[in-house]
């Protein structure tokens, strides 16, 4: 950070001009070999257009953090073919053939974690907890070179905070601060990842003014975000499109 | 004559209780939903971040945002809530899940459980299982007594990577309704027409009655 | 729990018909002895009914785990006054003088926690969290007797789950599956405590219908809750005033 | 002539960058809201739970729910969020809180800080005290020079219990502005009329200048 010679003190804070004109700009602060957190649960609740900035940006060599890394050939799937990443943390790869791919060719590393830890772990990073205790993964692979340590007569794994230099979030609403309100489940990772991250980038699909979110409403409070650029046109494909017949409703 | 699929999920759905919170994993499991009464006293949690999963939506209605966490559209019903992915996994590891209703690749007589990996096959990977699996008050495993290839999968000892050790109470099969006994696996009920000899056949691990006991 | 002896099944759950009549019968399940968690931040907050409640209910000895027991002898003062509390776990005292007495008597165990630190314990313990890290209170009383623990060449605590038999919280609203949500500043500890407690006890200033509150505006799911009871009068009293003139807005 | 309190919190103010988050203690440190542009360009976190506190509120407007954490009545900003204490700490222990500026009743030399309680005297708890002095990106402490009893409150060691350790970055007292220096306290600024002679015999440390090296 820049200091101001008079004082000493930091000569800027973070918290002002977050509004960015256009996803290039929002994503101006990126560089190779980045640790970049993406929301969303598979496609759902994907910053698409930040998503897709990326690869023009031009960046490479990435640590992408991320439940699922895309699906269908979509999203972050893009990023995977394009070959800018080099390390993933995910939870499942289900269906998307290009990290099954990538697992098979051995191009990038591939950490595959429960998602209650990869999430939990987040958590910590953000608020300040360098290491916890779970149950989740004693007894299997995911406890291998990890300390186990018993509380009241169970077998517990320490865990360790996962912090990202970057997180690129969907936002159903934002304010120029950068509080944000998600819509139902794409929610999911995304406000937690905003704590984890040294950079959040926030795409909205619609900015709203300042006081336009009741103070009570806001899920994702500003301290926890950087840039914010309003989006208003997503694809948001559908992964598995179920139905029940109209006649049944 | 052994339960067909919905014959399974349908003697699954005896196993909620009302005023329970529950759920439903990836594939048989969901079937489990459309057995229960519509009168809203079981509450479904999916671990993408809602609680008060209703069924699919009615054609046109679908939203890509309200999805369960098998990534299919589904409702929300009165009373639901949504919330971030720290928070749905706190009600998972912190107990305040009653059950889960998981599929099994296989299942030790100690109630340890393989549900994500087949060395050597395709891993689909671990999303929510290993904490549904060590965090649910109770775990019922619902799946088919024997493989495709005809090899059981309820056995002395798991050989594929463990999802949870220790963690199963109930299965129910095609064939058979047991509770993980330890030494073996307590028969609770047959499939109408199975026997126990047919069961036990199937089973890799000593599998014993009340009569046993 | 009681078993189904024809499945071996829990026979009931404990998510449904939670609404209350009565103070009095939604303080039932109460128990000497018993750990209990009172939300809310001074007087703000507070489940001015319940506490007033649990004192007509006849308990005692109870471990009393709330950031300040009260204050100007109002809310969880009340408790201390009449004797029913054996221990207290809180963060602060100020000028809550009915807390000041029972320290200097002697008449409790007063065990003050960081407020950080006290939060996240009960986060810990609703979330299934055995331990973590913090470096709150390094180099402190506060880490006496307790492990410490290098993590990137900065010093951690190790802090455990606090959990609860019974949490007492406020909510503005409320529906009859307990879902929640706060006023403001109001919500402070309280939904935490929901998760920390065995069993939760939700004063409602109104109850709405079940769909009253849409799925993206709940503060507190209903998971969390197991008794709901719907009081309409509060005193809600100031601690503090502090106003500017009319004439300066 | 010394500063008065609020020309120290005047002085105070001016370390608060535009665009920064910042967490003001219970006590002298309140009064520095009133010194700073009213631009919205500083946000307000208090750690009871509420990002973007403004001014206390005009008269018959008072909300028994909407308090700092002093427990004084405030405001919210157009902006301001209100969430959890567990939230809120985690903004504070995560780093996300750029400056508190905090009350003392000792500092050392190494940045240890005192501020919660008085061997002998009584106890006022410590609330958020250690969270924010070991948590916050940056701690300003704001306190007078010396104690009521003309004790010298920047020390060699602090003899209080501690808040934390090694927290402190800039100190402003009524006398002057000084740096945590480790071997001693560096000045920075003298309040008007007030010497280097002053403020040396004052400080139980030794204080440096720059023309000290």
């Amino acid at each position: 950070m820049d200091t101001d010679t008079s004082t000493g003190a930091p000569a800027g804070g973070r918290h002002r001009d977050k509004v960015r004109a256009s996803v290039g700009e929002a994503l101006e602060p990126l560089f190779d070999g980045a640790r970049i957190m993406v929301g969303g649960f598979g496609l759902c609740g994907n910053a698409e257009a930040l998503i897709r900035g990326v690869i023009d940006r031009g960046v490479k060599d990435l640590h992408l953090i991320s439940n699922n890394a895309g699906n269908l050939g979509k999203g972050l799937a893009e990023w995977l073919r394009a070959g800018i990443v080099a390390r993933v943390t995910c939870t499942y790869l289900g269906n998307n053939e290009d990290l099954h791919r990538a697992m098979r060719e051995g191009t990038m590393r591939i950490d595959v974690l429960p998602q209650g830890t990869f999430v939990e772990r987040m958590r910590a990073a953000g608020a300040g907890i360098p290491a916890f205790y779970t149950p989740t993964g004693v007894g299997t692979v995911v406890a291998e070179g990890k300390e186990t340590r018993e509380f009241d007569g169970r077998t517990y794994l320490m865990e360790t905070a996962l912090p990202a230099d970057f997180a690129l979030i969907r936002c159903r609403k934002a304010d120029p601060f950068g509080n944000g309100r998600f819509w139902r489940t794409a929610r999911n990772f995304s406000p937690v990842m905003a704590t984890a991250a040294e950079t959040t980038i926030v795409e909205a699909d619609e900015l709203v003014d300042l006081g336009g979110l009741d103070p009570d409403d806001v899920h994702l409070p500003g301290i926890f975000v950087h840039h914010v650029v309003e989006v208003t046109a997503h694809e948001d494909p559908f992964e598995y499109r179920t139905t029940r017949p109209r006649e049944d409703g | 004559m052994p339960w067909d699929k919905q014959q399974m999920a349908a003697r699954a759905a005896r196993e909620i209780v009302p005023g329970s919170i529950v759920n439903l994993g990836i594939g048989l499991p969901t079937l489990v939903a459309g057995h229960l009464p519509d009168d809203g006293s079981v509450w479904f949690h999916s671990e993408n971040g809602l609680l008060g999963m209703g069924a699919f939506p009615v054609e046109g209605e679908e939203d890509p945002q309200v999805i369960n966490a098998g990534k299919q559209t589904v409702t929300v019903v009165p009373g639901g809530s949504t919330f971030d992915s720290a928070t749905s996994f706190a009600m998972i590891r912190g107990g305040h899940v009653d059950l889960a209703v998981l599929g099994a690749m296989q299942v030790a007589k100690n109630g340890d459980l393989a549900n994500w990996s087949i060395p050597g096959g395709k891993t689909m990977g671990i999303g929510g299982a290993m904490d549904l699996a060590s965090g649910a008050k109770r775990i019922l495993v619902l799946t088919r007594h024997v493989t495709k290839q005809g090899e059981p999968k309820l056995l002395e000892a798991c050989s594929y990577p463990l999802t949870a050790t220790g963690c199963v109470n109930r299965i129910v099969t095609d064939l058979a309704v047991l509770d993980v006994a330890g030494d073996g696996f307590s028969l609770v009920e047959l499939a109408p027409g199975v026997d126990e000899a047919e069961v036990r056949e199937k089973t890799g691990a000593p599998v014993r009655t009340d009569r046993d006991g």
